[in-house]
């Protein structure tokens, strides 16, 4: 990886998420002085993150890099404090499930600071974490829990699914005024893609068609959009043109886009790796319906994991996850 | 690191400030029981001398977080009276709009950054503020309060070891009134003292009577110091008693009453102005002028907040986000 | 309070329910030696819980009744560990919101053991709550968090409307085999209700038609159950028949029911006190609409509250929370 | 209490359990390198005498949890290599039915009642099998297993003060084994010595060299009778290293060479076996014959895990509750 180079950041040469985030990282904080990172090994001596997102980054800025002690109810906190105060802390939760022990400071207090201070404090932080089935890391470790962070206001919850939007969405998300977490996933780090031009932000709240088409509109987000695309190739090839729209942020949503395409089209599905009761699909299903009904030509279809923990054993993970097959059935089923 | 014996002026100053948190409270007490106002309120009454002692030392640079017992630190540090009284009646015109209520108050430009309702988090939240005046090269303190309860939370670890690994210049402030709710200290909290705890962090950890403004001074000065010239954070542990329960409501069942009796005849505030009085620090003229003072304040606080609008229905849409929703 | 009289539960007298769920741990306690009950501040030594739930148990059952330390994640950890081997712990989290401090005790271990055991292991534990707007307990102290557990495979979620119901839940949650998140309201806790029978329990997952009607289905739980009857009535008036659905049990929702009667009507409303983005209302909507689509007469309606952290003063409390106004609106709505 | 030299035949059992970790964790990464086997696997090879030596004093009936670097701890108290192998190797016959892995380990005939994957987090469930013990007048102990990175969270401090303020027979052993991932001990924890930090619970803290199995008899056997007789938790911090990194693929950049080296001079394994035949608590073929039992006894774990099936897609549908989903 070419750590921090971002002058190597050519449209031409595909990178990976990895890069990208590192590139993301590194270019807020030449530029922005307030901008600070912190969390479980991502100092270099550590290494620069697990999966080296932060590499070099220590090197070059110093002491506004650091790895933490395993605490990360007190360092959450640390990044709500000093956001309060006009720093841009990016602080990483080493995986989603860890989320769990530090909800208070996410959830009680960055995201309702600046309500509950009426407008006189706000925290503009970034909570960037990982996760995703299919690495046999278990029912702790693979969880994706972005409805919980939904439904909470104040927050805003961004899941990108290829390098050049991870790198713009994560460059808008430092700038946001408000916390946001951030949250990639495992399956694609070291696939590469697009690379992203050094600067060029993409805005939160807007999603983006990821494909045109007619019959049907599919929605995904973060891990779902590697599934989504191919399903729609074999199904193109019997004349069904499917619509991708890819989410990009997850709330707020953009309805705007969502809601234009399913009025073209007629019809819509929804895939998510979390799991599906009470998920993600649940309130963009309702807000189709409520927005359609009227048009809607089929009840809009919901693809999704099983109602468990993320199993250990590999037949048991792959049967977790939706399969191709799944979203096709559900596509079909729309049609019918 | 030297233990300056305050000075006269700096004397009256504590008690002027123990004054305005002590007749704000009976009055806010007062109002309630009379049916003017109406809230959780978390009365910090017989705590007073605490922040009044180590706000004289601070400037509107360095940062406070409090809990919801954190009106006494809030105006100690400088938190307008009329801001907080039309914040806990609920007016457009509180320091938070209306939106906060006493578990959250706020006042920036006075370095009151952050009140927080969950027991335990002020200490995470003011490594954070710490951490950005430590990175800005700054010389600003931050001052944490929190109950002896709170000394059981998980958060309270978290957080001492984070600002000894990283040396932040925080003041862990433990308001030790011997109750958590109704739970008496020793059946939560498993060590004779709290500030023995700092050795697990290898810090400093200050034990003082908090009823002693002179001692929580002495102590809070080694504490900011050490803090502003980088030598990192320091626990002190605070000695007190909260008269009025754990909120207004609640009648103190649980407490026992010879222990009860016995707070409140060291009750700090009548025992500092005699001994400030005593002590030739100043006048009883002097003190009188000083109550004639702070009731007019409390005059003006109240009748601002009992005048003023209450927050419009709109105001639930704002501050959600930076835009407003819907 | 008759504390701990279950002699006096006679279906003739009214009870509120702070009473009723005093009963429930009373009997529970006394038939069952592996049921015990901590929590902050719930020994009599300190009153017996903040509203005297758990009133006269550590006087009657000793050591099994036990006032905690401030330590959420240490005691329900412990209640885990005990469940495990058998113990059916009753713990208390005082306020909904503090379980954002131990979060990881119960949505990664007691409700994933079963599962990551293989079955070896399981929690037959309660976690019993209270929460609600309207007591000027600002935004740190009244959140409905419920979908946060509804969307947590492997733990139950029950949340009663009234006394009878109240004793009868939670005997059968504490006779659970799993974990179950009980969640009481603050609004109703001295409303004088129906006494439950001694020992009558109520199946989890069964939901209760509170009022049988023809027009429109309006589903609530909790707390909206007060306030859906009024705005019934008043429709009533105009020949408007409503059927009213109190869950009970949110997670798993029983289907089966609120399927039958939204059949019947063509017509739902679900109302909740929740924030309506992401809430337990958008995982109804969304089942009804995939299974009714053809039938429903009009697109399923979500009353909730505001997207926004609770505020303080009063007016904004109300304007926070749904009104009947909101709910008389939603139903007419649906008969447009 | 007393601090018994253990007899030979106790001091060869050690070593059995020993010789067994060690032998199963060299296999496991052979298997791994070999592509036979793949999983993420938290190897604790250089910590087994730990486990070995604290299970001797254990019973069936006993409580033991542990963490995702608890297959050690697992063995040494009676997993069945064979159900280990299978769950490693994620078979409907391992002890978890392949739902749980190396993370999850559970068998609770053996009393391996929990491992978690969360940092901290055996500690508060340690608590509660301690309390179901208490509550039912049973003399069992729960041993519950934690890294010295843990020792900065909060479930620590909550569950040790819960521990102190209960009388909790749990025994606290802190695997020190210097690195947090990739975090070096002294840039994540503030205090020198973790054992210093039961002051803060009234609790005894014994800081014992973890690769000396007598030392951490003796010092288990002191925290074991404390806590069968009533007396309450002890914490044990063990010295030690891991010679495998944080999991395999880990290539230790971060370790500096001269502590690896002196680390692995010190590997417990050998050394304990030159001391037991030294001592002559042992002789050669006494070892051999137990170094060959072990071999045989991994070849039937590995051929077992290998020859079962999978598990049946159909299993994520059940024991999410206790009645099938779906
Ligand atoms: C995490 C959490 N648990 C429980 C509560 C409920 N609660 C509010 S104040 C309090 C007692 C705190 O006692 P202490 O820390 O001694 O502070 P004091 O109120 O005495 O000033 C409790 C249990 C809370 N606010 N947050
Ligand atoms: C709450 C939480 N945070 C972070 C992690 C990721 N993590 C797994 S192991 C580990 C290091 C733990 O170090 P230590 O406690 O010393 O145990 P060791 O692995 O050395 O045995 C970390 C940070 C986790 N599993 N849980
Ligand atoms: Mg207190
Ligand atoms: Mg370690």
């Amino acid at each position: 990886m070419d750590t921090n180079t971002s002058t190597q950041q050519k449209a031409a040469a595909p990178v990976n998420m990895i890069q990208a985030l590192n590139w993301a990282l590194h270019d807020a904080m030449e530029e922005d002085a307030n901008v600070i990172h912190f969390g479980e090994e991502v100092g270099d001596a550590e290494g620069g993150g697990i999966v080296k997102i932060s590499a070099g980054l220590s090197t070059k800025f110093g002491s506004r890099v650091r790895s933490t002690p395993i605490s990360e109810m007190g360092f959450m906190g640390a990044a709500v404090g000093a956001a309060v105060v006009g720093m841009k802390p990016v602080v990483e939760v080493m995986l989603m499930n860890f989320v769990a022990v530090c909800m208070d400071q996410i959830t009680n207090h960055a995201a309702k600071l600046r309500f509950m201070s009426g407008g006189q404090t706000h925290v503009p932080m970034v909570i960037r974490t990982m996760t995703g089935s299919g690495f046999q890391n278990g029912g702790q470790h693979s969880d994706f829990l972005e409805a919980w962070f939904c439904h909470t206001p104040g927050i805003k919850v961004v899941m990108p699914s290829n390098p050049a939007d991870g790198y713009g969405l994560l460059r808008s998300a430092i700038d946001d005024p408000d916390p946001v977490l951030f949250i990639d996933h495992l399956n694609n780090y070291w696939t590469p893609g697009v690379a992203p031009v050094r600067g060029t932000k993409i805005p939160l709240g807007k999603a983006r068609i990821h494909q045109p088409g007619k019959d049907v509109t599919v929605i995904g987000y973060s891990r779902s959009m590697l599934d989504i695309p191919p399903v729609a190739a074999k199904l193109e090839a019997e004349g069904i043109s499917v619509e991708i729209i890819d989410l990009r942020t997850v709330s707020p949503i953009d309805m705007d886009t969502v809601l234009a395409s399913v009025k073209k089209t007629g019809r819509a599905v929804i895939v998510h790796e979390a799991v599906k009761s009470f998920g993600v699909g649940a309130e963009l299903s309702s807000r189709i319906h409520e927005a359609l009904f009227r048009e809607l030509k089929a009840p809009v279809e919901r693809v999704a994991s099983n109602d468990s923990p993320v199993p250990y054993a590999p037949p048991l993970e792959a049967a977790f996850l939706y399969s191709h097959a799944d979203i096709e059935a559900a596509i079909r089923k729309t049609l019918a | 690191m030297g233990m300056t014996q305050p000075d006269s002026k700096t004397l009256v100053a504590i008690y002027k400030k123990m004054a305005l948190i002590k007749h704000s409270d009976d009055r806010v007490i007062g109002a309630m029981k009379a049916g003017r106002m109406q809230m959780p309120y978390y009365s910090a009454r017989g705590q007073e001398c605490i922040p009044a002692a180590i706000s004289t030392l601070l400037t509107d640079e360095d940062y406070l977080v409090t809990i919801y017992r954190g009106v006494h630190d809030m105006l100690a540090k400088g938190l307008p009276a009329k801001l907080l009284w039309a914040e806990l009646a609920g007016k457009a015109t509180g320091s938070c709009k209306g939106k906060g209520g006493p578990m959250h108050l706020t006042y920036p430009s006075k370095g009151c950054m952050v009140t927080t309702g969950i027991v335990g988090a002020s200490m995470p939240i003011a490594c954070g503020l710490a951490l950005a005046s430590q990175l800005r090269g700054e010389t600003r303190v931050t001052v944490a309060n929190f109950g002896d309860g709170a000394s059981n939370i998980g958060a309270f670890h978290e957080s001492l070891n984070l600002a000894s690994v990283w040396k932040l210049p925080v003041i862990l402030v433990c308001q030790n009134n011997r109750f958590a709710e109704h739970t008496s200290y020793a059946k939560g909290t498993s060590v004779a003292k709290i500030a023995n705890r700092a050795a697990s962090y290898d810090m400093p950890g200050l034990h003082v009577d908090g009823n002693d403004p002179v001692a929580v001074y002495q102590a809070a000065q080694q504490a900011i110091e050490r803090a502003r010239s980088g030598g990192g954070p320091t626990l002190i542990e605070a000695l007190t008693f909260r008269f009025n329960g754990h909120l207004i409501g609640d009648m103190g069942e649980y407490i026992p009453k010879a222990e009860y009796a016995a707070a409140v005849a060291a009750d700090p505030y009548p025992k500092y102005r005699s001994w400030l009085i005593d002590n030739r620090h100043a006048t009883s003229a002097e003190i009188e002028a000083i109550e004639a003072g702070i009731k007019a304040e409390i005059d003006e606080a109240e009748a601002f907040a009992m005048s003023s609008p209450p927050p419009d229905a709109i105001e639930v849409k704002r501050d959600v986000y930076a835009y407003d929703i819907a």
